[in-house]
This record gives C-alpha cells, structure tokens and sequence, in this order.
C-alpha cells in the first residue's frame, strides 16, 4: 500500500521542485496509471513533494476537469483521487464494452449493509437487533464482495466477531469517506396513513 | 381505538408468496416485500392506514398471526424471528387489555406498553431509507466507469491478498460444501394436523398443558412453528385459553370451563 | 441501448445527432474505458454515428490534448486511438507500480489459489470437485503470475498435472513455510449468526 511507505514529514530539504504545472500533469499521469484511488499521501511519498504542493496541484486539476465538460471526471473516493467516465455515457460504454450491469445486490444485502455502514464496528447479534432476521447470508455475499472486512471481536460474552464497511464500499458507492453518508437521522421519514 | 370484535377480511391466500435465491446457498421466503417480521408489521400497519405512533395492536396481531398461518398453508417453514415477534405482539396485547391503575397513572407517566416496539420499528425504518439510499448511489456509481487495463498491469506481479483473504476464501469454499450435505437431509414428515391432533389429545387427557414444557420438548423449528401455530389454531377454534400466573411464568393451556 | 453491430455506412437517416461537443466528450470516455486502440470504424459503429463526424469530434480531442500540456496524450497507435501518460513521466509512474499492490486477483483466482495452497498437490479435476466451478482461467492467471507452479502429472486415468504453490507465493503472502497457513479451527466461527 502506498501510504504505508511514506513519510510525508521528511526534512523538507529532500523536496523536489517541480513547478506546479508539472506537478498537475506528473500527477495525472500518477492516477490515470494507478487501479485505485491515489491518496495525497502516497502522492507526496511517491513525487517526494509536501502536502501542501500536492493538494494545490489536485485542486488545479480538479477544477481543470470540471472546466472541461468532457468524458471524464476526476473526483475524491474512498480517500483518494480517481479518474473515471462521467454517468452519463454509460450506454455508449456498455455498448463497447458488451457489459451488463452488474448484478444488483438483493434489498436484504444492502440493508445489512446500510446497518455496517451506521453502525459499525458491529456485530451479527446486534445487526439481528435492527433488522429483525438473521444475516448470515447477507453477510457472507456482502464479505465475497468485499463490502465489508471483519474488524476484530468485540470483548462481550461469546466474543462475537465485528464488522465494518471496507474501502471497496466507498469506492462502488462514491463516496469520498464515511462522513459523507447522510445522517441516520436524516432518515426518520415515517410515512403515516 | 380499537375494535377487538371487528373482523378485518385478509385475503392471504392471494398474497404473493415469492421464493427467492438469496445466495448460492441460500433459498429465503419473501411474502410481498417483508424479508422479516418488523417488515411484515410495517407493511400492516401501512396497509391498516394506523399511525405507527398508536398501533391497534389487536388488530394488527390478528393479520400478523394470519400471515404465518398462511406460511404455514404454503408449508414454508416460519424462521424464528416470526415467531419471537407473534409472542411479543401477544404480550403487548394482553398488557394493552389489562385495566389502568388510576393511582399509578397520576404518580407518573405509565409507559405504553407499545413503546419498545415501536422504537424499533422506528428504527429499523431508518435503516430501511437508508438502504435505499445506497441503492440509488450504487446505481450512479454502476454507471460510471474506471480506465482500461494497461500494459503496465501485466508488469506488475504484486497481488493485493493476504494469508486471511486466503484462508477465508477456502473457509467459504467448505462452508458452501457443507450446506450441499445439509441439504440432502430429509425433511420431517409432522404435518400441522397432526401436531393439532397430538395436542387435543394430550389437552383432553389432562385438562390442561404447559406450553413451556411441550415446546421444550420439541427438537426442530419446524417443529417448534407446528405447536406455535398448532396452539393459535386450538385455541382459535374450541373453548381453551392461554393462562400465565405472572408474567414470565409458564404458559398454559387450559380447557375453558365457563 | 445503441446496437453493438451497427455498420457505420448504413443510412445516414438513422445516425444519432448529437453535438460536436457530446461527441468529443464520449469518444473520450469510450477510448477511455476501452483495452485496446480504438479505430474510427468501431467509434461509428457503436455511437451510429457517421465517418466524418467522429473523426473531426476526435481531432478537436487530439487538439485538447496536445493544448493543455497535461499527463496524457492521445495517440493514434496501431489505426486505432488510444490514451496513455506522456513518456517523460515514466519514473514517477515507476515508483508508483513499485509501491502499489495492484493487480487485485479476482475472486475466482483466489478462490483457486486457496484449494491450491491448502491441498497441494492438486490436479484441475480435484479443484473442480471442491470449488465446483471450471477453474482453467484462474489456474492460468495463477501460472502468469507465478503464485502456482505444476508439480508433475498425477497417476490416475488421463494423468492430469497437479499443481501446488510456489515460492513466489510465500514470499507475496509473508509465509515461512506452508506450515504457516491459518488453520481451520483457528476461525471456526467466522461468520455467524
């Protein structure tokens, strides 16, 4: 993993000086090459820029992309940065690429993992507790699927074992990081008579 | 209010029933929309047009009970859940029936005997919203997406998996092998008629029957649903009522000698 | 849904109309997505758009590339149309495969990797009676990759080969020996409930 061999603090001496037009386009190249959302961490690790340059440089190019109204969007998930097509030309793109959409996950799957996501870490009794039937199932597809990683075992009777939401979740669901989820509460919208 | 002697007409046989595959091993009931029993009483108290912040808990009882009785008919076996909550629905209504203490109620606010219920229905709606929620964000992101591959994935030799991604793959993998063999097991040959018959029986034979004891006795869910529904079915239709001395004391079964 | 076969010389009544700009934007996102250089011809016959059309949406494409001094470039390569980073970045982009974990095995490749490692040897058939699947992709990606290596034909009918683990495997995994696999009972309750 990327930020794990960084050091984003080294003496600041060792920075590279690139202008920040080459910072925005060595950049580019860094995320067009990468398979997952690129941090400003590893960023910083792999260009040995600081922080500060490599935010700038993002947000320049960010705005760049959203300037340009063309096919592609550059946009923050799961705690970096990811180029991808825009929605709108998914048709066309499903035409080339002979795809289907994927299948959907099944309205139990994804309310277990509406409870990880709120809840987490969280275990299999007290996502019974909410939902009111067994997960197992759920959690399995949702664990295939890398949605969710167990996070360790709860210190209670029976040590049940703990789930949380994995950053493939906020990658397939779009968001940037957890805190973007709408507030629980948001959702009290009981619908009378 | 409530109307205890107003028989809503409830047309389960035309409900659709759907058996559906969850997962690879997986076959679950759904009966409408409701995958468990806070749906299912969701659904009812919509379908009733009740506000959910004071349920006609008899009524509501009542279809409950008859959606299970209507599993029972498909001879679909009712997951527990089902039948933790018909038990607790019981409860709520028998406490709702009991006369107010008016002294009691002056000193303090009496808590509604629904009020834990409907917390949790409360709740559970959220999570509800919140999935479909998910929902509709999964579907933008299925319609977005990521770069083709490139000469330089080839290169790359690292893989991103651990020992653990490999130990739980092979443990789903015996997992999924065991279920296969679970499921060449015959099912029980008991019928709801016969469950009925045992328990008239054993009920005429001693006058009374605790519940507590027979369902102990009961070694299947399946089991344990047929006497469940069995008990609902006998004292629905002869003179027999459920008595309990305190609250988590034995239920019994007696015959009503009024 | 645009028909995937749609000749681009049939009549021109039914071409989609849509902007100049539409189309550069999801040529964009088509050359984006897809593997391989893509020609004039295919863009055609996936947008039912005419000759003339694509290739002018695509030169004002190439004209944005070239302008904007950014990480990429579009080139047209082999007839066909591709995108990829400019070549002076190639050490940036070096450090950036060096430090990244990419190259995520498919579900099914590690599920084949798994009955590989825990029943080593092993012969195609004997996969195929546990995962219950064909594995013969997977086994292949696994040869690519060097995780697996045969171990000598079986001496059954039909002789099949048989496979196990290799050294690459342990050193990926951070394993010692075999004898340091996670052990079954080790996690008898994994998913629960």
């Amino acid at each position: 993993m990327v930020e794990e061999n960084t050091n984003g603090s080294e003496s600041p001496a060792e920075y590279k000086k690139r202008s920040i037009g080459e910072l925005v386009a060595v950049i580019e190249s860094l995320i067009f090459v990468s398979e997952e959302p690129l941090t400003i961490r590893g960023l910083c690790g792999i260009l040995n820029e600081d922080k500060e340059s490599v935010a700038a440089a993002l947000e320049q190019l960010a705005g760049e992309y959203s300037e340009r109204e063309g096919g592609l969007q550059l946009r923050e998930i799961g705690g970096g940065w990811q180029l991808s097509t825009k929605p709108e030309f998914h048709e066309d793109i499903r035409a080339l690429l002979k795809t289907k959409p994927s299948a959907k996950l099944s309205l139990a799957a994804l309310e277990t993992l509406a409870v990880i996501a709120y809840k987490q870490p969280v275990t299999v009794p007290e996502i019974l507790e909410i939902r009111g039937v067994q997960s197992a199932s759920s959690i399995k597809t949702l664990l295939d699927k890398r949605l969710i990683v167990s996070k360790g075992r709860k210190d209670t009777v029976g040590r049940p074992m703990q789930y949380g939401t994995s950053k493939d979740f906020m990658i397939q669901f779009g968001l940037k990081d957890l805190s973007e989820l709408p507030n629980i509460e948001d959702f009290e919208d009981f619908v009378e008579g | 209010m409530e109307h205890e002697d107003e028989q809503l007409e409830f047309d389960f046989e035309n409900a659709t029933a759907k058996i559906y595959r969850e997962s690879r091993d997986e076959i679950r009931l759904s009966i409408g929309e409701f995958a468990g029993p806070l749906d299912l009483l969701l659904f009812l108290i919509r379908r009733e047009q009740a506000n959910i912040f004071d349920i006609p808990v008899a009524r509501i009882t009542d279809e409950y009970l008859n959606y299970i009785k209507m599993m029972e008919k498909l001879d679909i076996a009712v997951a527990g859940e089902f039948l933790v909550m018909a038990a607790q629905l019981i409860e709520i209504k028998s406490r709702m029936l009991l006369p107010q203490d008016p002294k009691a109620a002056d000193e303090e606010e009496l808590e509604d005997p629904r009020q834990e219920l409907v917390d949790r229905l409360l709740e559970h709606q959220k999570y509800k919203n919140a999935a479909e929620m998910l929902w509709s964000r999964a579907t933008v992101e299925q319609a977005v997406y990521t770069r083709g591959r490139l000469d330089t994935d080839d290169n790359n030799m690292e893989v991103s998996a651990t020992v653990f991604d490999l130990f739980e793959q092979f443990q789903k993998i015996l997992e999924r092998k065991k279920d296969e063999i679970l499921m060449d097991i015959k099912r029980e040959e008991m019928s709801l008629a016969d469950m009925i018959r045992t328990m008239r029986e054993r009920l005429r034979s001693h006058k009374r029957l605790n519940l507590m004891e027979l369902f102990s006795t009961l070694e299947t869910r399946r089991e344990l649903v047929l006497a469940f529904v069995a008990t609902l079915e006998i004292v629905r239709t002869s003179a027999v009522k459920l008595t309990q001395k305190s609250t988590f004391a034995d239920i019994h079964l007696v015959i009503d000698e009024v």
